[in-house]
């Protein structure tokens, strides 16, 4: 036993105490919750400081399923990359559980919501350390599991209950290929751990598998059905239609697991297999484009939403296009790097968010909001702090990692070129909805209800404090990769060199110092069009709203994917069952065969009990006739 | 009748019941746990007497006076303890580095058709005996209330089951299992068609003759094979003789009616729904638990090994039926507005994957194959136990009564819960392993059949977690019956299972382990078969 | 001499008009009569036989037969006579209360 | 002159059951007794001396018409049981239903004594005389409440068809006869086998064979049956469903076996057609009807039609097989006839409705009939079924097993309804019940003996086995 195995253990600890016998703790529920998760944070913090100074931990704990020559253990491998996830994953959880206790308090089921909390800590974190696929696998569904709880966690609610079933249904249909990819590299490599994977993959260079008449090389094949995985976790394009929905879970795991954690372990995830996804251009090529899509599509959504935490989460989708995209083009550090900083400012938002949610009593419409910096100076700085990092303003976290995604992207040849239009296209957008949010909740006139200004308030200590930490990492986490240009050393993108390579970078560093003006520029541009459509002159919106009308009915409606996904596979299967299986198939064809057998036997037998007359003549007869039959029968077929 | 103004109290209530239960835990645990080592130390013949300790008691328990219903229920716990804690010495005795057969009992039955006693276990079928005597306590504890008429009845039929279920399970001499695989179907039929549901009747008759046509033609089957095997019933014997290519060919269909009635497999399903809904709580257990596994469990103990060559040719046509009962079984589930019977077609889907691996012929598929019936038998058997608890206080199955028993009954939603995702196969529970096993083992044996099984994993979550939101979210019904809490009975019921639910999830070597041998040797079996390729136009279809 | 086809055949004819005297007549006197008839055919046949076979058993058997006959005629008379208590009818197709 | 006495020993059985049955026609004169109850004690006792007399008496005699050999001695023992469940069942029954006649008993042993001539008879004319001498009693015996219209009509509509298909055999006698100048089975054989097949030798075996089939009730020969044991008295019927039955299936297996053994092919397929039209005719009507004693006649029928299966086989297993089905059927069918007996409460199936909820012992016990009657183990029925299956699939009659196997399906269904109005219908009225000692002895005997030859089957078939090996 070394100390390793507490950093998932001890939230399990935590998880099984509350689920238990939370219910007496009443309130102090947390302090168990909340000392597991510390215990984890200090030792991830330990393991981090050893994984700096070079170590790499790589062990199995236990074998889990042998099966022939299918041979899987649970194991832990700590690398730079996993390090890097220790941290945020357990600090954010960190500050996420003590934000809880303020943003809970009062709740019935405050024990069980410490207690999953706990639970998603224990898987997340089994995710990140496991040495294998299947591992992996495991913290991949447990954490869809925690999600989907916490999603659900208000389960009086229709909503609530059916987002958290649509995120655990969607996320199936993406682990489905994931777990296609799993097969098919136990099946090529015989292996799923992962220093295995990567000692063998020169194997699969060559291979090709024939799939409905065309050859598809193996590599780009399990790259991409890996990636199917990576698409429902992480909810990009086309299964990105869960996300929005899971806000209807408390706001502090909207914070952690839909923004900060478990919606990057798809980012993770290609980030670990980057030997894979580097030997197929074409794998790599629908990561950038399916990443830069996405985060062009989610963040033009996010533009005309009302919702607070809708808008955050469609910025989340974008944002994680965004680290797609930097996977795509080769610069998984960035991509990392970027995971890094988001999950902080990101969880800011989100919190942020909450403690709105918290003052205006439940209330998500930012056209209801407004002026709210009066009330609540703290929340306001410190989504301030957030919004600017997010929008990319330089010196801030969002800025470096954004910029180094959108200078990697640059220099990716032809798509990289592409993704790094869209890119930056998106990063306007990005700093135009996120100040959006700003302006309509922060400033101008309080424009809700009467009952509802005098009810508003700055939230409880528990909530801001973890606030204010997280501004801190909001302003600085980014200070970790600092380009050389702007006079930093990019400490972590040499940090997760051994893991994650070393992209190519031939661009002048004049092209990098354009790069880095147009993404200025253009935040800064999405900035000042926000102030001018919500500060100065409110009536442009309304204006556009009605002179675009079809535009904004579109984008309102998030492209109507919802409703394609219910008219092409929810209505017909649900068709299917009740239409045809069950009223035909079933009831029809195999249960008229089943109870049409006897029936027709008993039929035989009414017609036939009818020739029993009663009458002895025609028993007589009829032995007179059978004896004649046989006797015909045999003048027939007796040859003599 | 409870109301909703002292849900203050109902709501403390389940701690209360949590704490003096798990102080019963560790004195079960002793129990098992001295009950283990005793039994250990005994010589006995032990399958002897695990199978006829139950029958005997059963018979026995007939005869208890009428008004004395407690002796009844009291009676029937004690002897399927006994008969658990005799079964002990399989799990702790038995030899894991042996495929041979086990715990063996060899006795002259009828000498002039050359018919022996023969009973044995190997690591395929000691699992199965293991899980019926567990699930056997388990029924009797869950209608310890919930039976009401004909107390006594009830609980021999129950044990008559038991007994015969394990003969099945254990039985080397293919007469011997002919004996219990039928002589199992008399309480069965009792059991569902006199306290079951409102259309009982119906179900009891549809499920007594659809495994009765196909057993017959087993039997057909059988005796063919006893003047091929030079008039011998001895498995042992049938398996180091091989058969010519048709009568192989033949036997396997013969022996399919009635093993893929039992399963059931893709179209002879339709008497699981109905059985499985109009059963009392412990017979709907005891038949998607135990009874179920015994179709799979002979395709496993006589078509593979017995007819190598035709299973390996018939094959694709197997894995296409089992392909078409997960999805089929799956897809039909989202239109059920029926408790029961969702869980009922949901057994349908989950033995298609256990046939799916049988028939992928690796090892990941078989021991997958195995892994799931147990893991099936302990999941599908606790929702049924589960559906129990709360039909007793409703007694009501539609699915539009229900709503909101979370709220109500908060432990007895978790419960439910574990045992959802363990039906879906979230990675932690078993459900998990065997799936994945399953999945692994027919995607490497037919690639587009693997994928295609796949999206019953999809559907799978749907119509589960549907059903857990139907059921257990949303506002509290308000005609709704469900205001107490498990009890420390039902508590206490379930609890085992939710243990091994985790412990397979977590450690499935326990289980693997046992078999492993076993199955390499079925698989030895199998490889030197040659195949004729009959179905080569199947297999490039499906490959 | 008579061929012995003759009397075959007479015994077959005889034996035809019994049968079908028996299916087509309703009174059970004439049925029983009727049967008489036919096991006289066989009678007449026997003795033929026996006569051209010259082998005894034939007329051993036609004296059975005969004394069977009789035993027959009077338990068919005796349960004739109870049923015409009862019903007051000696036709069949009074007697079809038992059917299906 | 000094005349020979014929060697007496093979033919004591049968001599003691004429006898006594005599006796027993003068005591009942002269009995004062109200009760006609020690007269069935008398047969019971008469009966188990016989039984102990039966293996004894080996032998042929009277010049080889008469064959005393494990065969008969079987059938015999299947009679004798028939005999003395019979009579366990009728004690009470008969003051019920005012037929208690002292002749009852004597009849019921003339009767089985006829059985038994005819199961020892190597000769045709000894076994017309056998089975005239079964039929004249069971004629009587049907309509033995003289006073009840249907008892009447079924002794009426017995004899006439009766008296009708024994001049059919006789006929075939005849021809056969004058085939073969010998009425003795063997002598016959060893004349069939020099010469060549001719229409007349069909045409005596076909006519042969219809009489049996007629005893046997194997369709179509079978049209009397149904409607001769619903009327006669239960206890006549379940005397009348087993013995003439194995009766039947006793001097098929001779006859057809030895004396026609050389067209045994021609037989075959003719039985077979007959015991598939059987199977059919007696499972399917029996799916329709309401009254437990006709649905019991047609699955007597539908019984029958199996147990061709060992005589189709052809092989002395099968004979075996056949014998030791009688057997057990003997046990199940008189089991199931004395739940009828006992239960006054009228014959329809649904008045067994709720009667597990009344009577549950007598429930238990009609479902264990019941079962063993589809044939379900671990039931004697099983093992009988089991046996001739297993016999005909050696002889190559595989195929006729899976029709025979798919018919017992069927048969289930009509089986199980009985059951299922006993366990799963609501009680509409209280039933009465008639219990006697004799009658809980008759079921008693039933029940073991289902399940000791169901569980421990060698005790039975080992016997068999030895008698022909």
């Amino acid at each position: 036993m070394d100390k390793y195995i507490f950093i998932p253990l001890l939230p399990l600890i935590g998880f099984c105490i509350n689920i238990w016998v939370g219910k007496f703790f009443k309130e102090k529920a947390h302090w168990v919750a909340i000392l597991a998760v510390l215990g984890s944070f200090i030792i991830s913090v330990m393991t981090f400081v050893e994984v700096v100074q070079g170590k790499v931990i790589n062990y199995d704990v236990y074998s889990w399923v042998i099966s022939g020559n299918f041979k899987v253990s649970i194991g832990f491998l700590i690398d730079q990359l996993t390090a890097i996830m220790l941290i945020v994953v357990t600090s954010v959880s960190l500050l996420v559980h003590i934000y809880s206790v303020g943003y809970m308090h009062g709740d019935t089921g405050y024990y069980r919501f410490f207690s999953y909390l706990n639970l998603f800590t224990f898987s997340m974190l089994m995710l990140v350390t496991g040495n294998n696929l299947l591992q992996l696998y495991f913290g991949w569904e447990a954490v869809g599991l925690c999600s989907y709880f916490l999603i659900g966690y208000y389960f009086r609610k229709k909503s609530a209950a059916d987002a958290g079933k649509k995120a655990f249904i969607v996320n199936r249909f993406g682990d489905f290929g994931f777990g296609l990819g799993v097969f098919m590299v136990f099946i090529t490599l015989g292996t799923l751990h992962y220093t295995d994977i990567f000692a063998n993959l020169s194997k699969l260079e060559g291979q090709t598998i024939n799939i409905l008449g065309v050859d598809i090389r193996l590599v780009t094949l399990i790259a991409l059905l890996l990636f199917c995985g990576a698409v429902g976790k992480s909810a990009q394009i086309p299964l990105h239609v869960w996300l929005a929905d899971a806000m209807e879970g408390p706001t502090p795991v909207s914070a952690l697991i839909h923004a900060a954690t478990m919606v990057t372990a798809g980012v993770f995830m290609v980030a670990r297999f980057n030997p894979l996804y580097n030997m197929s251009d074409t794998a790599m090529a629908v990561v950038a484009l399916t990443g830069a899509i996405t985060s062009l599509f989610a963040a033009t959504i996010a533009l005309v939403q009302n919702d607070i935490k809708r808008i955050i989460a469609y910025s989340t989708v974008s944002q994680l296009g965004y680290m797609f995209l930097a996977c795509g083009v080769g610069a998984y550090a960035a991509g990392i790097f970027h995971l890094f900083t988001h999950a902080y400012f990101k969880a800011l938002l989100f919190l942020g968010a909450g403690s709105v949610m918290h003052a205006m009593a439940g209330q998500l419409d930012i056209q209801k909001m407004g002026g709210l910096r009066k009330y609540m100076p703290i929340t306001f700085w410190t989504f301030l702090i957030a919004s600017f990092s997010i929008a990319g303003i330089p010196g801030l976290a969002g800025f470096f990692s954004k910029d180094e995604i959108l200078w990697l992207a640059y220099n990716g040849g032809t798509i990289g070129k592409i993704v790094w239009v869209i890119g930056t296209v998106v990063a306007a957008l990005t700093a135009f909805y996120s100040f959006r949010i700003v302006f309509l909740t922060f400033f101008g006139k309080f424009r809700g209800t009467h009952e509802e200004e005098h009810h508003l308030h700055e939230s409880p200590s528990s909530m801001t404090i973890p606030l204010l930490i997280l501004m801190v990492g909001a302003i600085s986490a980014g200070w970790v990769g600092i380009p050389p240009l702007l006079g930093g050393g990019n400490w972590i993108g040499h940090f997760l060199e051994p893991v994650l390579g070393h992209p190519h970078v031939h661009g002048t560093h004049a092209e990098e110092w354009m790069v880095i003006a147009i993404s200025i520029v253009v935040a800064v541009g999405g900035i000042f069009t926000a102030a001018v459509m919500y500060l100065w002159a409110p009536s442009i919106p309304l204006f556009l709203g009605r002179t675009f009308k079809s535009i904004y009915t579109v984008l309102w409606n998030k492209y109507y994917v919802d409703e394609l996904y219910d008219y092409t596979i929810v209505r017909p299967t649900k068709w299917l069952a009740s239409r045809i299986l069950v009223a035909v198939t079933d009831a029809k064809i195999i249960e008229g065969i089943v109870n049409g057998v006897p029936k027709l036997i008993a039929e035989f037998g009414e017609r036939f009990r009818k020739l029993q007359t009663g009458f002895l003549q025609h028993y007589a007869m009829g032995m007179a006739f059978g004896l004649f039959v046989i006797v015909s029968l045999v003048f027939i077929f007796v040859k003599i | 009748m409870q109301t909703g103004h002292d849900s203050h109290e109902a709501a403390h209530a389940p701690v209360n019941t949590i704490v003096r239960t798990l102080l019963y835990v560790p004195a079960i645990i002793a129990l098992v746990y001295l009950g283990a080592i005793f039994s250990t130390e005994l010589h006995y013949r032990i399958l002897s007497w695990v199978i006829f300790l139950p029958i005997i008691g059963g018979f026995l328990i007939f005869f208890i006076p009428r008004c004395h219903e407690f002796y009844a229920r009291a009676v029937s716990l004690v002897i399927s303890f006994i008969t658990f804690f005799l079964s002990l010495p399989l799990y702790t005795k038995f030899d894991k580095s042996t495929s041979a057969m086990q715990f063996t009992e060899y006795y002259e039955w009828i000498p002039s058709w050359n018919i022996k006693y023969a009973l044995g276990v190997d690591g395929i079928s000691v699992l199965f005996v293991l899980l019926s005597t567990l699930l056997t306590i388990l029924c009797v504890t869950v209608s310890w209330t919930a039976i009401t008429e004909k107390v006594k009845e009830f609980y021999g039929s129950l044990l008559l089951i038991e007994g015969s279920m394990i003969g099945v399970f254990c039985s080397l001499d293919f007469f011997l299992f002919y004996i219990f695989w039928e002589a199992m179907l008399i309480p069965m039929y009792i059991l569902i068609g006199v306290w079951g549901g409102p259309n009982r009747v119906y179900a009891a008759i549809k499920f007594f003759l659809f495994t009765l046509v196909g057993s017959l033609l087993m039997l057909v089957g059988i005796i063919v094979l006893y003047f091929y095997t030079n008039k011998s019933f001895d498995v042992l014997q049938m398996m180091n003789t091989t058969y010519p290519y048709a009568i192989q060919l033949l036997l396997f269909w013969a022996f399919f009616a009635a093993f893929a009635v039992k399963v059931p497999m893709f179209p002879v399903h339709t008497w699981l729904p109905d059985a499985h809904t109009e059963a009392p709580t412990a017979g709907s257990v005891i038949l998607a638990g135990i009874l179920i596994k015994m179709g799979a469990y002979g395709f496993l103990r006589f078509s593979i090994p017995l007819f190598p060559q035709a299973a390996k040719d018939m094959a694709p046509v197997m894995i296409v039926l089992s392909v078409i009962a997960i999805i089929y079984g799956a897809v039909i589930c989202l239109a059920q507005t029926d408790f029961k019977r969702l869980i009922a077609y949901s057994s349908v889907s989950h033995m298609g994957f256990v046939t799916l691996g049988i028939f992928a012929l690796n090892m990941q598929g078989i021991q997958g194959g195995i892994l799931q019936m147990i893991n099936h038998g302990i999941v599908t058997g606790a929702l049924f136990l589960s559906i129990g608890i709360i039909y007793e206080r409703t007694h009501t199955r539609e699915l539009a009564n229900y709503g909101g028993v979370a709220t109500a009954m908060p432990v007895y939603a978790a419960f439910f819960m574990v045992f959802t995702l363990a039906s879906i196969g979230l990675p932690g529970t078993n459900g998990f392993i065997g799936e994945f096993l399953i999945l692994l083992g027919g995607f490497m044996a037919w690639k587009l059949m693997g994928i295609l099984a796949c999206t019953g994993i999809i559907i799978g979550a749907g119509y589960m977690l549907w059903l857990y939101q139907k059921v257990f979210w949303l506002e509290v019904n308000p005609n709704a019956h469900y205001h107490e809490d498990l009890n420390e009975r039902e508590f206490l019921t379930l609890l085992p299972l939710i243990a091994l639910v985790l412990w397979i999830g977590f450690y499935p070597n326990t289980f693997l382990s046992f078999m492993e041998v076993s199955v390499q040797g079925l698989l030895d079996r199998v490889n030197v078969a040659t195949t004729q390729q009959i179905t080569q136009n199947i297999v490039e279809v499906i490959k | 001499m008579v061929p012995l086809e003759w009397y075959i055949a007479l015994s077959t004819v005889i034996f035809i008009i019994g049968v079908t005297g028996f299916l087509i007549r309703r009174n059970i006197i004439i049925m029983l009569i009727c049967i008489e008839l036919m096991l006289n055919a066989v009678n007449l046949s026997l003795i033929a036989f026996s006569h051209y076979l010259q082998d005894l058993k034939g007329q051993i058997l036609v004296i059975f037969v005969i004394t069977v006959a009789a035993a027959e005629a009077a338990i068919g008379l005796a349960i004739l006579v109870a049923l015409y208590r009862n019903k007051a009818v000696v036709h069949t197709d009074k007697l079809t209360e038992m059917k299906g | 002159m000094n005349i020979p006495l014929p060697d007496l020993k093979p033919i004591i059985p049968e001599l003691i059951m004429s006898i006594v049955a005599c006796a027993l026609l003068t005591i009942e004169v002269f009995a004062k007794d109200k009760s006609k109850d020690f007269l069935g004690v008398i047969c019971i006792g008469v009966a188990l001396v016989v039984m102990y007399f039966v293996p004894a008496s080996q032998g042929i005699t009277f010049g080889g018409m008469f064959v005393s050999d494990g065969y008969s001695s079987y059938f015999k023992l299947i009679f004798l049981i028939n005999l003395i469940l019979t009579i366990l069942i009728s004690f009470r029954f008969l003051a019920r239903e005012d037929a208690e006649f002292g002749e009852y008993y004597s009849l019921l042993m003339f009767a089985t004594a006829g059985m038994m001539i005819m199961a020892s008879s190597a000769d045709l004319i000894l076994l017309y005389l056998g089975l005239e001498l079964m039929a004249l009693s069971t004629y009587i015996l049907a309509g033995i409440k003289r006073h009840d219209n249907r008892s009447i009509e079924s002794a009426i509509k017995y004899f006439l068809l009766g008296g009708f298909s024994s001049a059919i055999l006789l006929f075939g006698i005849s021809l056969l006869y004058g085939l073969t100048t010998s009425t003795n089975i063997n002598q016959i054989a060893e004349h069939l086998k020099h010469s060549e097949k001719s229409l007349t030798l069909f045409m005596a075996m076909i006519m042969i064979l219809s009489a049996f089939a007629f005893k046997i009730a194997a369709a179509p020969f079978h049209m009397w049956a149904p409607d001769v044991y619903e009327g006669a008295p239960t206890s006549v019927t379940a005397f009348m469903s087993v013995g003439p039955k194995a009766a039947g299936f006793a001097v098929i297996g001779r006859v057809f076996l030895t004396a026609f053994e050389s067209i045994q092919v021609d037989w075959t397929a003719l039985l077979i057609g007959l015991a598939i039209l059987t199977m059919a005719v007696g499972n399917v009507l029996a799916i329709v009807q309401t009254n437990i004693k006709r649905m019991l006649a047609y699955s007597s029928i539908a019984h029958a039609g199996y147990a061709l299966l060992g005589i189709i086989a052809g092989t002395s297993e099968g004979l075996n097989s056949v014998m030791v089905y009688l057997l057990i059927y003997a046990f199940m069918n008189i089991g199931a006839f004395t739940i009828v007996i006992l239960l006054d409460k009228g014959e329809k199936i649904s008045d067994y409705n709720g009667l597990s909820k009344s009577h549950p012992l007598v429930a238990a016990m009609m479902l264990v009939f019941m079962f063993s009657l589809t044939g379900i183990p671990p039931t004697a029925g099983f093992i009988g079924k089991f046996n001739i299956f297993m016999s005909a699939i050696n002889a190559g009659y595989t195929w006729l097993v899976v029709v025979a196997v798919c018919f017992s399906a069927i048969s289930a269904y009509y089986y199980l309804r009985v059951i299922m109005n006993m366990y799963m219908k609501p009680l509409e009225r209280e039933a009465i019940i008639y219990p006697n000692p004799a009658n809980g002895a008759a079921l008693l005997i039933s029940l073991i003996m289902i399940f000791i030859i169901g569980i421990m089957p060698s005790l039975i078939i080992g016997y068999t086995f030895d008698i022909f090996m």
